[in-house]
């Protein structure tokens, strides 16, 4: 989808302005957002592509004026009534104090305990699927150009990198694509490699002749040059 | 825009939150305390400190800093670090002639495990629109003032594979001992943003 | 300038809306920014390259949270205070109600009066410079290639429409050449073409084939192919 | 975006616009009539109707309609149609093979001697973004549904020459008289985001 969120190469949001002796969170509600965001992923069942893609589809000017937790937030809110999970009638009630939470509801079995969550948080869930290996289509020294896509959907090929020639620098081997994952279309595993495109490729004969940029790329998003 | 689109009229975050967990809770789906822990995970056991912890042992010791550069996901998890959000791991070497500086434009991938959770810098406009286009402009911003022979490579992270950049070691720093090493390093250092 | 502005392409912002019955103006005071906006160009003067320039460094959120004449009302407020015609303390002091005119003013001689208001829009000012013509580098029908180019400043060469091909169906001859005139360096006039791309060049091969995008591009955007 | 530019606080559109118009006009550089004039021109002098005026003259008459498709910023002057934001124009005929739809993606440049002002949606963000790239989809949501085998032209609008669509007279207009025809012919006829 080439909504704002694909913002690589634009120009005029200023400087970057880092913040001093930054604390982790500005404020409690974001650790709470933060803190439910990782818990949902779960309890409304939705993986970490659909996640991508759900923020993406915050409208344009929300996504720029919200902050990071707010853009969370919309997505729990959308993705929990999509999931089920919660109806919009009830997140109005409960806006409103009007909610009665169910009688004699007790904690579901399959919630997650405070004490799983470090093991879980080391373990993590790769993407990596190695038993899904097929023939490589490119090898490391290959000259590509990325084929020029304009999906409404999730992809992770950014538009400033589409119709691009660049070099195969790594092999990455067989991930979960992101394109047919975020729809719930199952994981497709595809391979992902590692491109490496030179800055005056991307962005014109005026930028310096030693810079460049690394993308990691799916096989489907290239083509032999 | 003047858009007449129908959506849901945002509420404060905190109310917003605050209903979220309420009815997250309230149907027996979320324990609160696991929320906490959740928090504390992050707010207090990983962090840039992690990754400093991988520069210096790199520095000091060249067997790890290989075994580092071949499989960065296991030499990482030597030191006890691993998980969600940089399950794979690449860690990318600045030398006198190549600097390196990690962003993702699309959204704000980052490798957890060893820096902890990203700066807001780093999920905002100006640092991911810019640092693919104009990176030299976004070091000079950060203090960083490369010369014109130096390569400069971004990384323009994906969700799969997450990259650690690999500082020089500053000439000044030898003969101190892997823990004076690790306070050195600095998480923009382990982002490319900084030198050390 | 790769800013917000240059929207073709984008998705995520919903239907278009259109509204019935629309009314010219939506509250007296566009009405006002609107007629400020027009005079302005002889008051503060400044040319409708350099307007178009100073909406385009709007900061992007702001961009899409403010509606036209908001864009334009923030404009007027930076360029007259770059041309010299007010002062940023004089703003906040108009807007705190602390401002006093200073005494004794009269209308300048200068100003337009309301009877000028009709022929002066009925005139209009032409960019066409039929002076500077000089041999054209392209003819009808041929292929040309757009430059990739990312110029911090105003071009009328959009994202899109960048390093893809194209066919000249148009030759305008010599206009004033905006990425220069909106940077106050003269005129400069340039050859201006209309350039058809198809549909798939421009979005990729799923595109209808019979759809195409005819943009009207300066000589030095392009290339022969 | 949790940003910290400097930027001046935007109080409401209302005050500011008052204290802009309080400035030049008390500096003695603006004479308030002249913006009355200004907005009478733009709200009752011009407008769709010249254009649809335009459209009627080339539905009966085939020699204007000739000069008008050869130089129409003559042609519509010959109607007394002229000025500001349309001094060079350019006129795309619909047939039944060829569909035309003007947009300007990067602000939103119309022809105002003929059609006026530009409503809020050809300066809005759908418009402008989809036009170009699936100008199929919002002619649908404009009720205009073309065979497959017609070609969409989309003409992105350039600051220098501005266009108007001539669209088809219908099959059931002949013999209606000019004005008839005119009243008939709408402003997103003109745009091409509307058949007639």
């Amino acid at each position: 989808m080439n909504s704002i969120h694909d913002m690589g190469g634009m120009h005029n949001f200023g400087p970057v302005n880092p913040e001093l002796n930054e604390p982790i969170f500005h404020a409690p509600w974001e650790k709470r957002a933060f803190g439910l965001w990782l818990l949902c992923y779960d309890v409304m069942n939705f993986s970490e592509d659909e996640s991508r893609g759900g923020v993406e589809h915050t409208p344009p000017d929300e996504y720029l004026s919200a902050n990071y937790y707010e853009r969370v937030l919309g997505l729990l809110e959308r993705i929990g009534v999509e999931k089920g999970t919660l109806t919009d009638a009830e997140i109005e009630a409960v806006q409103a104090g009007t909610w009665k939470a169910p009688a004699n509801v007790t904690l579901s079995n399959d919630a997650t305990r405070p004490g799983e969550v470090e093991p879980a948080m080391q373990e993590g869930g790769t993407k990596y699927r190695p038993d899904f290996a097929t023939p490589a289509l490119f090898s490391v020294g290959d000259t590509i150009v990325t084929k020029n896509i304009n999906p409404v959907t999730h992809t992770r090929l950014p538009r400033y990198a589409r119709a691009k020639r660049g070099e195969i620098v790594m092999d990455h081997g067989p991930y979960v694509f992101p394109d047919v994952n975020a729809l719930c279309q199952g994981e497709d595993p595809k391979r992902l490699y590692c491109v490496r495109f030179e800055a005056h490729e991307l962005w014109g004969a005026d930028t310096p002749a030693r810079d460049c940029v690394y993308l990691d790329l799916f096989e489907p998003y290239l083509e032999r040059a | 825009m003047a858009e007449h689109r129908h959506k849901r009229s945002l509420s404060e975050p905190e109310a917003r939150v605050k209903a979220l967990e309420e009815l997250l809770v309230g149907k027996g789906l979320i324990d609160p305390a696991t929320i906490d822990a959740v928090i504390d995970y992050y707010e207090n056991k990983v962090g840039p400190r992690n990754g400093a912890s991988v520069v210096a042992r790199a520095w000091v010791d060249p067997g790890y800093k290989a075994r580092l550069m071949e499989d960065a996901s296991a030499a990482i998890a030597e030191l006890g670090y691993s998980g969600a959000e940089g399950e794979n791991m690449i860690v990318v070497e600045n030398t006198e002639g190549v600097h390196n500086m990690v962003v993702c434009t699309l959204c704000s991938c980052y490798p957890w495990p060893v820096l902890g959770l990203p700066p807001v810098w780093y999920k905002a406009g100006p640092y991911r629109s810019r640092a693919v286009i104009e990176p030299r402009g976004v070091l000079e911003e950060f203090g960083v003032e490369l010369a014109g022979d130096v390569e400069v490579r971004v990384w323009d992270s994906s969700a799969e594979v997450r990259y650690l950049v690999l500082p020089q070691q500053p000439a000044e720093s030898d003969g101190k001992s892997e823990d004076e090493l690790a306070a050195m390093v600095t998480r923009d250092g382990m982002i490319g943003t900084a030198l050390v």
